[in-house]
Formats: C-alpha cells, structure tokens, sequence
C-alpha cells in the first residue's frame, strides 16, 4: 500500500486516542457525551477508510452502525436520560484530572511497547491499528475507573467498544461475526443499561453507583 | 485358599453394612441398640479369631488383597503382616469390648441414631487404616476415621463444649492428615507411586527423610496426642459416649501410633540418629506434661483423656529409643525398646478402655463427671469400683499387673543406652529416663485421686445418693478387661513372645524367648542383668498376704466395733471437710505447677479475732494453648478483619482493581526479556 | 538337696527380715533416747507394741469400706515381699531374680499407693493431708531412687541386686563421684520414705505436720498392728539395701556354701547396728522441716541422683 | 451414523433453543416447569449419545472432541437436576410471592437461552463464537440474577453486568489478537478462526501477539471463573439471585469460562516462544484460594459462604491445570466435575433451608440435623465433601493435586496445603453452627424435593470410592491432551 493511505489510517487512528485524552478531561456530563459522540464519529471515518483500502465492502456496515448508533442514537438517548432523571450535570472524578492524564500517556506508552515487540513482518498498519486500538481501550477503563456517575461509566465503556471495533477493523479480512458481535454486544450492553437505568429509577434518586453501594448485599 | 486378608475385608464389610443397617434400625431405640452392638461384638469377635488362627500358624508372611476401589490405576492395596495383625488384634478386640459395654451402656443413650451407625462405621475405618497397603487407602480410611469419630463425638451436639469439642478435633484432625498426606507425597516421589511397595523400594535423600519424620511427627502426632499438639484430644475424647472415649482413647491413638511406626520403622528405611533425639524429647515432654495435667483436672473423664495423653508420650519415649538403637546398628535393644513400646500399646488399650468404662458406669449412675460431686460410691458399686481400682493399679504401673512390665521393658531399654556413642543421646536418655520415672510415680498420685475422691470417702453431693450397680454386660466387660490386666502382668513371656514376629520383620532382631525361662519370668538380656517375674511377685503377695491373715485371724483378737471417724477431737459432720480433688493435688501443684502452669495461690485471711470466711483463690494457664493457639487465632481474626473489607468495595473500586491487575500483567509482559 | 538347701535360706532370710525388723526400730528409738540421755524403752518394745495392738479390739469409722480393712494386708505383704528380695546375709538366693531393684522399688509404690487410698477411705480431713502429702513426696521419691538404680546399674551393668552387690563387693569397682552422689542420694530418699526427721516425725501426733501419721490416724488394733510391722519392715528393707550395695563385705555367696552363712548373718546384724546408730545420731542432730521444704529436700536427692548418673554415661564414653 | 451424531449435536444446541422460545410463549408456569424439566432431560440424553454416536468431522463452526464431550455431559446433567430442583423451588417462591407469573415465563425461557449458550460454547470451533456463546450465557445469567428486583439483587445484577462486560471487552479484544497473530500465518478469512486449524499452526504464530492476547483472555475468561481480583460479582450474584441460578453459576458457568481458559492455555502451550501460562494460572489459582479461605471466615450469608467457597475451588481448580502434568490435569479435571456436582447440590440444599427458614442469615440458623433431618445431613455431607474429607470424591482430587505438588514443586504446597486448611476451618465452623446446636427458627416441615440433591451426593460418594475405568481412561486421555 502506498504512504499516504497508510498516514490517512495512522492519522485518524491517532484522532481516536486524541479524543480519549479529551473524554479523560471532560467535567460536565454533557461535554463527555458530546466527546464521545465525536470519537464515534471518528471511529467511523476510520472504519470506513480501512473498509476503502482493504475494499473490504462489509465493513462500511460497520463504520454506519458505528455512525448511526454511537454517533446519535446512543448520546441523543443519553442526553434524554440525563434530563429525565435530572442527573446532576458535573462529573465527580475520583482521581484528579492531572494524575489521569499522566496516567493515560503512562497507557499509551506501554500499549505502544507492548505492540512494536510484535514481529514487524505482520502487516505494520495492523501493528500501528492495534497499539492505538490497545491504548483505546486502556483509556476507556481509566475513564470507567476515575469517574464516579454511572453515566460517565457507561460511556467510558463504550468508547473502550469503540477500541475493540478499531482493532477489530485493523485485523484484515477478519470475518464478518466479529463486526456483528461487536454492534450485538454493544446493542445488549444499551438496552440493558437502559433496562437498569429505568428499574433503578424506580428505586433511587440517581444511578450514581455511589447510591446503590449503600444497598449492598451485606451491610457493615 | 482365600487369603485371611481377604476374611478380613470381608469383616470390614460386615460392619459397614452394620453401620447402614443402624440407620434404620436406631429409630428403635431398645432393640436397635442390642441388635447393632450385638452384631459388631459378633464382627470383632469373628475377626479377633480369624487373627488367632493366624497368629497361632503363621504370623510373619503378609498376606494381602487388592480391590479395584479408590486411586483407579493403583486401586486398593490391603495388607496384613506381623505389625498389622497385632494392631488388628488391639482394635477389633477393644472393638469387641466396647459393643459389650454397649450393650448395657447404649440403652441409656438419649440419642442412639446419632450414635448407632457411626460407631461400627468408626471400627470399619479402624481396621482399614491398620490393613491399608497404599497411601490413599491409608489417607482415605484414616480421614474416615476422623470423620466417623467426629460424628461421634457431635452426638451430644447441644452442649456449647462438645460443639467446640467436635470443631477443634476435626480441624486438627484435618491438619495431621494433610501433613501425613505431604509425607506420602515425598515418599511417592512425583511419578506418584502411592503403593506401600514402592515406598518401600524408593531410597529417599536424608533431608526428605529429615522431612518425612517431621511430618510423621505432626501427621500422627496431632492424632496421637502428642505435645504440643494434644490439644483437641481431651476435648474430644470426653464429649463422646464412654464406650466411644474408650475407643478413641484407648485404640485410636494406637492406630495413630501404629501409622507412626508404619512409615517411620517400615517404609523410611535407616532413619538418622537425632531422630531419636527428637522423638525422646517430644515423648518425654508428652509424658510429664500429660500427668500434670490430670493431676490438676477435676473432671473424671477429662483425667483419663489427658493421661492417655502420658501414656501416649511413654509410647514415644520407647519408640524414640528403638530409633536411636536402630539408627546405631544396636538391633537387639532396638528390638527390646520396640517392644516394651508395642507391650505398652497393648496394656494402654487394656486399661484406659477398663477405665473409661468405669468413669461412664459413673456417669449413668450419678450423672456426673465432677469429682468434687462424687465419693462415696465403692458402698453403692461395690464390683464397679473393685474393677476401676485394678484398671487404677495398671496404670500407675505397679506390680504385678501389666502397666508395671512395659514401663519395667522400658527402664531396660534405657539402660542399654549408654553404649550409644553421640553425645546428643548420652545426655538425653537419662534425662528422659527420670522424665519417665517422674511420669510413672505422678501416674500413680493422678490415679490414688481418681480412685480415692470418686470412690472412696463420704459423698459430696445429692448426685451420689441414687447410684447403684451397672448393668452385668457393662460389668462382664469391665471384669474381663481386669482380668487381662493381671493376665498380661503376670505372664508377660507370652505376649512379649507374640511380640518378636513383630520386631523382628521391622529391626531384624527380637528379644531372647521368654517362655523357655524357668518359672515364666521375663529377661530382656540375660538373668545375671535384670529379670522380673510377674508370676512369682503375684504368688508371693498372695502367700504372705494369706499367710498374715491367716496367723492374725488365729491368734489375734476378732472384735471389731463401728464408730465416728476420729477428727482429732473436731468431729466434723460435713463431708465438704473432706479433700477434693483440687485440694488433694494442691502439694503438687505447688512443686510443678510453677512453671508448667503458670499458676498462682492467692490467700485471703481475715483478720485474727474475726469469723469470716478466707477465700483462696488458685489461677492456672494453660500454658501451650495461650503461646500456640490463641496467637494463630488472633492472626486469623486480624487478617480477616482486615481482608473482609475487600466484599464492601464500589463497583468503580473493584473496576480499578481489574483495571490494575490488567495494567500489572501488561507491564510484566512489556518487560519480559 | 541343693534346691531344698536353697528354700531353706530362701525362707531363713524372710523369717529373718520379719524377726529383725521390729528389733531394729527397737534399737534406733533406743540410741535416740540415750543420746538424750534418757532411759528409753527397752529393745523389745517394738515387739510389746505389736502383740498389745492384736489383742486390742478394732475400731472402724462408720463408713470405712472393704478397702480399708484388706490394705493392712497388702501393705504388710508387698513391703515384706520386698525385703525379702534384698540380698541381707547372702546373695544369689532362689528368688532373688524374680524381681530386680525396679521391681522392688515398684513394689514399696504399690503399698503406698494403698495406704494412700486408705487414707482417704474413712473421708476426713487429716487422711486427705496424709494421702495428698504423701503422693507429692512419692512423686519425687521415686523418680529419684530410679535414677539411682539407674547409675547402680551402669556401673554393674544390671539391676540385679545380687549382680550389683556381688560387683561392689569386687575390687574393679574403685571409688567414684557418681557413686558417691548416689549413696547420699539413697540416703535422704531413705530418710524420707521411712518418714523420718527431716522429712516426717514418726513419733509426732501433731496433726498439721504430720504425713504418714495422719494416714494411718483411722487404723486401730490388729490393723494398725499390721500397719506398722510394714513401716518397720521398709525401715530395714533399706538399711540392708543400703548395706548390701555399698557395704557388700561378708555377704555368704551361693558358691561359698552353707558354711559361710553363719558369718554373712553376723556381719549382717553388724552392719544394721551401724547403720542404726547413724540414723539415730542424724535424727537426733537436725530437726523436722516444713512440709513444703520437703520438695526441695528431695529435689537435692533427684538433681543429685541425676547428676550421679549424667557423670557415668560422660565416663563410660571416655 | 455421522449424520446422526451431527442430529445429537444439533439437538444438544437445538433443543434449549426451541425450548425457550416455546417456554417465552407459554403462559401456564406448571406447564413451562415440566417443560423446562423435560427438555432438560432431552438435552441431557442428546449429550450422553454423544459418546456412543461416533463425532462429526470438525466443522467451521461445531466441534466435538474428548475435551469438550465431559463438559457438555456435566453441562446438561447438572443443568437437568437443577431444572428438578427448580420446579419445586419456584412453587414455594411464587407461594411467599417474591415471583410473579410473568417472572417465571421469563425465567423458564431465559433458562434455556442459558443452557443454550453454555452447550454452544462447548461445541464451538470457532473462537468467535465461542465468545459469542459465553457471553450470551453471561448475559441471560445478569437477567436473572436481577429478577427478585430488590436492592440488593439489582444491585449484585449490575455489579455482574458492569464487570461482566469489561471481561466481555477484554476478551474480545484477546480474540482478536489471537486472530491477528493467526492471520499471517493461516490466511484471513474464518480459517484463522477456527480452533483445529489454530492449533496446527499455533507454532509458528507471533509469540508476543499470542502473549497479550493470552493475558487479556485470561482476564476476560477469568472475570467469568471468578479468580481473585476479577471475583467481585461472584458472591453477591450468588447470594442474591434464585436458588437455581446460584447453582448453575457456580455448577456450570464458571466451566464454561474455565474450558475457555484451557483452549487458549493449549493454544499457548502449543508454540514454543511464547510464555508459559502455567506460572500465570498458579498464580492466580494460589491467590483465589487463599483469599477466598479467609473471606470465607466473615460470611453471615449462607448463599455468599458457599459462592466464596466456589472462588476456592476454581482456584484449586487453576492451580491443577497451571501445573500440568497428568496427574494434576486428572485431578483438576476430577476436582472440577466433582465440585460441579457437589456445589449444585449444596446450593439446591441451602435453598430449601433459606426457604423453610425464611433467612439467608448463618447466624439464625441452628440445629437443622434436629429440625430437618434431611435437609441437615444433606448439607453435613455436601460440605464434608466440599471441605475434601472421604469418602467423597473432592478428597481423591485433592490428595492427587496436594501430593503430586509438594513431590514436584514443595513450596508451592505450603500456600496450597495452608489455603485448604484454611478454608476446611471456615466450612466446619459454620456447618457445626448451623447443622448442630440448639434449633433455631422455624421447625415448619420441608416440601424439598430430595432427588436432585442426594443424586448429586450419591454421585460424588461413588466416586470417592471408586472410579469407573472408562471414565478413568477416558480422563487420563483428556488430561493427556491438556499436556
């Protein structure tokens, strides 16, 4: 493959870290929302370019279900929740915004060592894909780790989803079920969060995981 | 031909079958217990004559049968040599006399389904551990044997005590079989040779034999009593059923001694000579501190429990010899030493079983194990308390019964030793040698308490009032034990005899024939050394004691004229003056109980010139249990107090710990050269 | 006629023990009295004690049991069956292998293992003192006579009182420490079994200090009687021990025929007085301890015993 | 005949499919209860024909070999008693009204959507679809954890489903890595997917590729095992779904994961350069027990106690396979269909005590051997067995690793020997707290239904004494094959 479809993939696999660091330094709900809504974006304009240079046709399904899905459905459903349970807006971070950022370079770092160890005659865009594919990840449990609301949980999972589809994509010619169990996977994941988000309206004020630790099964 | 082996399983089937018969069968409590204890005192007896035969024709060549139960590619390897047969004899015949104390002690039983189908169960077990010829055999029955035990002892499972009782032994016991299990392991090697066989062959370096001894020691100590692992034993013991503390104490520990010897004389080979040292040390320690704590002890069933613990450490003591003289190529006082041990094995089984009976004919008939309630009863249990004084007599090892020839094969021993060239032994054999000497005259005061504050002087409580004569299956059994008491003390030469088709596969040398000495006396060298007959100290006593008599009842005067005791001019009324069984060990406790417990007299006198009363008030520690096992308890509660916070983490938190752990494994990979 | 020659001594020497013993406690309390230049009874009071005491009647406590009345019996039996088993005027009787130094040592337990119980039968206050005191000084008795009998034995290589005696008697034996710790080890273990001063005063009625005395308080009349032959009978058992292991001199042999007994009986009796006299003298030079110095006492006798035999297994090594 | 044992895998995995889909559209509980029993049962004679039917040619998708035939077996006897049990179960719940009828159309069909997904992971080929199928079960297995609705069961079902899909993620991006490393090799397309081919070629796949993915496998799968510190979901989904659920968590879920971890140990033991996994699994195996022992001290709930119990297992279980070897292969293999068996059986026990007692809580429990004798022994002997005591089969297991440990590596025993110990006390403790001692509670007699409990324990009893020799060779094989 020549240079520049390479450095079109390597420059919006980097876009999709960049905007993992911004979802790590996100304060208010509705700007992690909108964040995230912009790393799905990029994930597939990604997906879509890999679908372009591998011309393989069946993963621009996946770029519109990365598109459609996770781009509108899922923030716009989101933004709806937030209003209808009247979820406070700020996010209370448990580690300070400084250290988790160290912290996601520290990941990006060591995702990137990780992968130049892999043998160089597998296919070098595969390589750059899954160390930013891993550091993806890596960030989205940092986000699932240092936030406190439920909310923030949720979407920090799934731009780690986003990771997976990435790499996923990466891997040429991978068959189609992966791509499938990816949007299935996520698709569950949403429903069952919204499923819990309503059940757990009924019962608490707020999906602040905070409040339902208080209902553990054993108490102090 | 079937093999005798084979008779035998089929023995142990029998009484499995019996023990799921009992389930049934316990409902009716009356008829249930006879026909359960009937059929097991039928299955012992059986297998008792089976080992007969065998003995009387052949005892040396094992015989051995396999079945294709437990490990698969080994299966179940059975076994029965000289070492075997006699251990089979001690269990299946204290097994014998337990079903027929039963049969008169298990109709008072408040809850026989909980003691009916474990008690064959707990004899089958038994005999499987003395007959395994592999380790998972061995372990399996072993373990059920603990197991079966436990159950026994949780019978009476609503006393808070016999609860803790129950927890404390099968946590114990589960600790000896893991370290008997380790032990296995080391002799199977890791291609997993579990047979008996293969042990045997296998040569293991010094430091895994150093290992195997060690854990032997824990293994079958724990299970044995041995200090300072005794600590469930007079717990356990006591909480069950006479019949069944009986068996525990006076068979249990001898499977726990016979696994001893099974590992450590037959399948380690050579053992290295501080092994002796070590086993001398930890019985005679086992020996003093057992004694000292019966002596202190004022429930009657506790007393036995912790001098079954001295006795177990006598055991040792000969055991710990015959390893010394083996380890030094001394065979013929190794095999004097192993003897006066198996010797004391079998009188043990004799006169604890005697005596535990004794204390459970008490129970049924006062209700009570306190000493400081009872007294008084050889008026009410004339025949009872005539056969616990013969089993008190064995005990203390005096002559002429049998408890005085094994500790009496044992001084011999000991005095064997000096040709032992280290020095290590040098000093400690003669040490250990007073150790034993303090145990035995400790034994014999122990033992003038039991008897003199449970049986003799005036009743110290309302409880004695009611108590009348035991039942005659209880008193056949308890008579019958008494006689082989005297029995063994007065012919020694047979059993020791019987004995030498025992030491010699396992020492390569036996003690000179007995039988052959001109008027049964026993020599353990030569007559010139040292010789004692039983026979002939029995007569004498018996002639003079007549020949006294007789010349007093002729020329003395008959009159005999009942009055008050004579208090020295105070004529006391209450029996509450009398000693108790605190205050009659009160001069000892004085001599050692200083060091060995701790223990502490304070006195409050009130002032001269005024009546009220002074209070004397004694403070004891239970030394081991405060340094040993209190600490591990804390431990534990530190740790889980701490750990248990882990269950109330948030979900992010536990989140975090994934996310760590992943982070960790990934540096660890990055890093990886 | 050599066996019937050999009962014939065998029984000499019970009969003798049995018309020795009363004379020499005769003796003891004599010498005492004259060392405190009094009249003293005769020698033969002990024997008047005796016949006085089976004439009298005998007085039971209410609920004294069957135990209580056959111990005389057996502590009259063990303790004589055991003196008679000491080699006194000769060695290498019939029945002298029947029991070794153990044995007899066991067999003087198993009588006070009675007497103790028997103290504790009647269910006062004073046989509990006797019986509990009497244990305590056992428990270290004993173990310390065993030591004892253990160094013996290393030296002549047997618990065999005629071997030992017939080894001390040779000339290979030489003198040693450890042998020497063992004589005065035996000593004081002698001094208190027989419940003398220090240990125990026979002839106190002193309820609080008493020991032996406070067991036998229930006994009357042919029992008592009984009782105390036994105490004299102990009292001799070990002077003729005592001689017969460390003054071995003028024993009659088995070997040296019938000739030889007549002397071996003389030296003997001489050998006794000696001993009497030296008792009577200790007696009479110290006074009684408290009971609870007793430990310590017999404590010294045991590390003594001990140290005795630490010492021969140290030198039959170099 | 290839046809026919095709038709026996087919219905293994047809069977449940229809069934739920039936038993969503099916009103009538007692109904959906007999239905749900009878095509449990159907599954269960579908999996035994297995052995006798000879095995379809590995396909893309299905595969039936050695390794997988025992845990698809395990899987459907023990999903077939559980089922019994569930019947009379749920009557006494409907009963104290904690289910509604609407609940259990639900539960009966997500039952067999749970069963479904287990035997798929079992035969899959294919490690796509392997993970497709565990995370199915997992999935079915949230929903009905939560289906009581109080605090405490949607709390333990979020925490589950929180945590679950992390492992979810995790293990699909092992997944991937896997096939990434697969692909040069193999070619693209399903073919590098495809567990028969993986493994021809696993030697010549990317080490470093296979080592990450191996780790983020083993923390995915492992989150589903339940080992130390991916545990957390486990005790509470255990103590606060239904009954049923808690057994076939800890009876056949936490296999499902653990036959995953094993292919993929294969896969890493297959090629040469890459780490090895066995100092990994030892690890961690280690770490489970030992923390679960002491976790196990502080239990007030009784379902809790015996999901902590369960973590120890699997621990002991991992640490077997992580040493490897015959024996200890055998003994992990043995150790895990006999905690299976007894572990349902505990818990199908323990629901019947929560239910006639009316509490889950130790410390108001007493004397049950009085009360109820039947439920009382049962748990005696249910955890006389799962402490490792004989005759029962976890002990032969036990000696088998224990032994075969300290004769090859006798450090590694101590903490092994020291967590056994450990976790021993703790049971007995509790057993002698609840089963003995004076009663407490209700002395209401039981409707239990004895069958699926005492079969379980009957089972474990056998096999303690004596193995068949068929099963033994047929392990030895297996254990052969894990190398």
């Amino acid at each position: 493959m020549n240079g520049l479809t390479f450095d079109i993939a390597h420059l919006l696999a980097g876009g999709l870290v960049l905007v993992s660091f911004m979802m790590l330094y996100q304060d208010r709900l509705f700007a992690l929302i909108n964040v995230f809504a912009l790393h799905a974006v990029v994930l597939a304009l990604s997906v879509a370019w890999q679908a372009y240079i591998q011309d393989a046709h069946h993963l621009y399904v996946t770029a519109a279900i990365a598109l459609v899905f996770k781009a509108i459905v899922i923030p716009v459903g989101l933004h709806r929740i937030i209003q209808r349970l009247g979820i406070h807006r700020d996010i209370e971070t448990a580690v300070g915004i400084g250290p988790t950022m160290l912290g996601g370079i520290g990941l990006v770092a060591l995702s990137m060592v990780l992968m130049l160890r892999v043998t160089p005659e597998a296919d070098p865009l595969a390589r750059e894909d899954l160390a930013f594919a891993l550091s993806i990840i890596l960030l989205g449990l940092l986000v699932m780790v240092t936030r406190r609301n439920a909310v923030s949980q949720v979407v920090g999972f799934m731009s780690l989803e986003n990771g997976l589809v990435l790499a996923a994509t990466g891997a040429k010619g991978m068959p189609l079920v992966v791509e499938i169990s990816v949007a299935f996977s996520i698709l569950i994941a949403f429903i069952v969060i919204g499923v819990f988000l309503f059940r757990i309206r009924e019962r608490f004020d707020s999906v602040d995981v905070g409040a339902l630790d208080d209902y553990r099964g054993e108490h102090r | 031909m079937i093999s005798s082996a084979a008779v035998l399983l089929w023995g142990v089937a029998a009484l499995l079958g019996t023990a799921v018969l009992a389930v049934s069968e316990s409902r009716r409590s009356g008829s249930g217990t006879r026909l359960i204890y009937g059929l097991t005192l039928g299955i012992s007896a059986a297998v008792l004559l089976v080992l007969a035969s065998r003995i009387a024709n052949d005892p040396v060549t094992p015989s051995t049968a396999a079945l294709p139960l437990g490990l698969p590619w080994i299966g179940a390897h059975f076994r029965l040599d000289a070492l075997s047969t006699f251990f089979l004899a001690v269990v299946n015949f204290g097994g014998a006399m337990a079903s027929l104390y039963g049969l008169g002690y298990g109709r008072h039983e408040s809850a026989p389904h909980r003691v009916l189908p474990f008690f064959p169960a707990f004899l089958a077990a038994m005999n499987l551990v003395v007959m395994a010829d592999d380790a998972f055999t061995f372990l399996l029955s072993w373990e059920f044997m603990s197991l079966a035990s436990w159950a026994l002892v949780m019978a009476h499972h609503r006393e808070q005590d016999n609860a803790r009782a129950g927890y404390i032994y099968l946590v114990m016991a589960s600790f000896g079989t893991l370290a008997l299990l380790l032990a296995f392991g080391l002799l199977s090697g890791p291609g997993g040779n579990y047979t008996f066989e293969a042990m045997r062959a296998a040569s293991p370096t010094p430091l895994a034999t150093a290992f195997v001894l060690a854990l032997m020691l824990l293994g079958a100590g724990s299970k044995a009593g041995l200090v300072p692992l005794h600590v469930w034993l007079p717990l356990a013991h006591p909480a069950a059923p006479s019949h069944v503390s009986a068996l525990m104490s006076g068979v249990m520990t001898k499977v726990a001694v016979y696994g001893f010897i099974r590992v450590i004389f037959d399948l380690l080979g050579e053992p290295a000579w501080w092994s002796g040292v070590v086993v001398l040390f930890l019985g005679g320690l086992t020996a003093v501190l057992g004694i000292l704590y019966a002596l202190m002890e004022k429930d009657l069933k506790r007393l036995l429990a912790y001098s079954t613990i001295e006795n177990v450490g006598v055991i040792f003591v000969s055991l710990g010899l015959a390893l010394a003289f083996r380890a030094n190529a001394m065979p013929s006082a190794a095999a004097l030493a192993l003897t006066a041990a198996l010797f004391h094995v079998l009188n043990h089984s004799f006169f604890k079983s005697l005596l535990f009976f004794g204390a459970g004919a008490v129970l049924t008939a006062t209700g009570e194990r306190d000493m400081e309630k009872l007294g008084g009863l050889i008026h009410r249990m004339p025949l009872t308390s005539f056969a616990f004084l013969v089993g008190c007599v064995a005990i203390s090892a005096l002559p002429p019964f049998n408890g005085f020839v094994s500790e009496w094969l044992a001084f011999q021993a000991i005095l064997q030793s000096p040709d032992l060239p280290e020095w290590g032994l040098k000093v400690m054999v003669p040490a250990v040698g007073g150790l034993l000497a303090l145990s035995a005259a400790l034994a014999a005061a122990c033992f003038v308490k039991a008897f003199g504050i449970t049986f003799l002087g005036r009743p110290r409580s309302a409880a004695v009032e009611p108590a009348h004569e035991v039942d005659r299956y209880s008193l056949t059994a308890m008579f019958s034990l008494a006689a082989l008491c005297l029995l063994a003390g007065i012919v020694p030469g047979l059993v020791i005899d019987g004995l030498s088709s025992v030491t010699l596969p396992l020492i390569g040398s036996r003690m000179p024939v007995q039988m052959a000495q001109p008027w049964l006396s026993i020599v353990p060298i030569a007559t010139s050394r040292s010789s004692y007959n039983g026979l002939l100290v029995f007569l004498f006593i018996a002639f003079s004691a007549a020949a006294a008599a007789y010349a007093i009842h002729r020329f003395a005067s008959h009159a005999i004229r009942r009055g008050p005791a004579w208090g020295c001019g105070f004529a006391d009324v209450t029996p509450s003056s009398q000693y108790t069984a605190v205050s009659f060990a009160q001069p000892i406790r004085r001599v050692f109980g200083t060091f060995a417990f701790r223990a502490r007299e304070t006195v409050e006198m009130p002032p001269p010139g005024q009546t009220g009363p002074a209070r004397l008030d004694v403070e004891m520690h239970d030394v081991i249990w405060e340094t040993l096992y209190l600490p591990i308890g804390k431990a534990l509660d530190f740790a889980t107090d701490h750990l248990n916070h882990l269950q109330f983490l948030t979900i992010r938190r536990y989140l975090t710990l994934v996310f760590l752990f992943l982070v960790v494994l990934l540096l660890v990979l990055a890093l990886w050269p | 006629m050599a066996l019937i020659l050999e009962l014939a001594v065998q029984g000499a020497q019970m009969i003798l023990v049995l018309l020795l013993a009363p004379l020499l406690t005769g003796f003891v309390r004599k010498v005492k009295a004259r060392l405190l230049r009094r009249q003293g009874p005769s020698l033969v009071q002990p024997y008047r004690d005796l016949l006085r005491l089976m004439r009298k009647e005998v007085v039971l406590a209410d609920n004294a049991s069957w135990l209580f009345r056959v111990t005389p019996y057996l502590i009259f039996a063990t303790t004589w069956v055991a003196a008679a088993l000491i080699p006194t005027f000769a060695t290498g009787l019939t029945f002298s292998w029947t029991a070794d130094l153990i044995a007899i040592v066991a067999l003087l337990g198993s009588a006070r293992f009675f007497l103790a119980l028997a103290g504790m039968d009647v269910g006062t206050s004073f046989g509990g003192i006797g019986s509990s005191r009497e244990v305590m000084i056992a428990s270290l008795a004993e173990p310390a006579m065993l030591l004892i009998v253990f160094s013996l034995a290393l030296v002549a290589g047997a618990t065999q009182l005629s071997t030992v005696a017939a080894f001390m008697g040779s000339p290979q034996v030489g003198l040693r420490v450890s042998l020497g710790m063992s004589l005065i080890a035996l000593v004081m273990v002698a001094v208190a079994e027989n419940a003398r001063i220090p240990v125990d005063n026979p002839s106190t009625h002193l309820e609080l200090t008493m020991v032996h005395e406070a067991m036998v308080l229930e006994y009357s009349g042919r029992h008592l009687a009984m009782i105390e032959f036994a105490a004299f009978l102990k009292l001799l058992l070990y002077m003729s021990l005592i001689c017969c292991v460390f003054l071995p001199w003028g024993q009659a042999t088995a070997e040296a025929g019938p000739e030889s007994l007549a002397p071996g009986v003389v030296a003997y009796i001489g050998k006794l007085a000696v001993c009497g006299i030296l008792l009577a003298v200790f007696e009479t030079a110290i006074a009684k301890m408290r009971v609870f110095r007793v430990p310590d006492f017999l404590g010294a006798a045991l590390m003594l015993a001990l140290l005795g035999t630490l010492l021969l297994f140290v030198s039959r090594s170099l | 005949m290839t046809a026919l044992s095709l038709d026996a895998v087919a219905a293994v995995l047809l069977i449940p499919a229809s069934a739920a889909a039936l038993l969503a559209s099916l009103p009538n509980y007692r109904i959906s209860a007999g239905l749900n029993v009878g095509a449990s049962l159907l599954t269960l004679l579908a999996a035994v024909s297995l052995f006798v039917t000879d095995r379809p040619l590995p396909g893309q998708y299905l595969l039936v070999d050695d390794l997988n035939i025992v845990f698809i077996v395990l899987n459907a006897f023990v999903g077939f008693t559980t089922s019994v049990f569930s019947a009379s179960y749920i009557a006494h719940e409907l009963e104290t009204g904690r289910l509604t009828v609407p609940n259990l159309r639900f539960y009966h069909a997500m039952y067999q959507i749970m069963m479904f997904g287990m035997n798929l992971a079992f035969v899959s080929n294919n490690i796509g679809l392997m993970w497709v199928a565990v995370e199915l079960a997992t999935l079915t297995t949230v929903l009905m954890v939560g289906i009581y609705r109080t605090h405490e069961a949607l709390e333990a079902a979020w925490k589950y489903f929180i945590l679950g899909s992390v492992g979810i993620a995790l293990a699909l991006f092992g997944t991937i890595l896997v096939y990434m490393a697969a692909q040069p090799v193999v070619g693209e397309g399903t073919n590098a997917m495809v567990w028969t081919v993986l493994i021809e070629h696993a030697a010549r796949f990317d080490p470093a590729l296979l080592n990450v993915a191996f780790v983020f496998l083993l923390l995915g799968y492992g989150t589903k095992v339940g080992l130390a510190p991916l545990h957390a979901w486990l005790p509470d989904a255990h103590a606060e779904g239904p009954t049923p659920i808690s057994a076939v968590l800890s009876g056949l879920l936490l296999n499902v994961a653990l036959y995953a971890v094993l292919r993929f140990k294969l896969l890493l033991a297959a090629s040469p350069e890459a780490i090895a996994p066995g100092p990994l699994m030892i690890t961690m195996g280690l770490t489970s027990l030992v923390f679960a022992a002491f976790m196990l001290y502080r239990r007030r709930d009784i379902k809790r106690l015996f999901a902590y119990s369960s973590i120890e297992h699997m621990g002991i279980i991992v640490f077997a396979f992580g040493m490897g070897g015959p024996l200890a292969n055998f003994a992990g293999l043995l150790h895990m269909v006999m905690h299976s068996l007894t572990k349902s059986a505990i818990f199908f026990t323990v629901g019947h005590i929560a239910q006639v007692k009316g509490t889950q809580n130790i410390a108001e429990i007493r004397g049950l051997t009085e009360t109820h004798p039947g439920l009382g022994w049962a748990l005696v002997i249910g955890v006389v067995a799962i402490a490792g005591l004989p005759p029962l089969g976890i002990f032969m297991s036990e000696f088998l690793v224990v032994s075969s440990t300290f004769a090859r590596h006798p450090l590694l025993a101590m903490p092994l020997v020291f967590g056994i110990l450990l976790a021993f006390g703790a049971l007995l403790l509790r057993l002698t707290g609840v089963a003995f001692g004076e009663p407490r509670g209700s002395t209401a007699p039981a409707e239990a239904s004895y069958i699926p409990m005492y079969s379980h324990l009957a089972l474990v009893f056998a096999a303690g004494i004596y193995l068949p020799p068929s099963l033994v060779t047929w392990f030895q094989h297996v254990a052969s094959i894990l190398g």
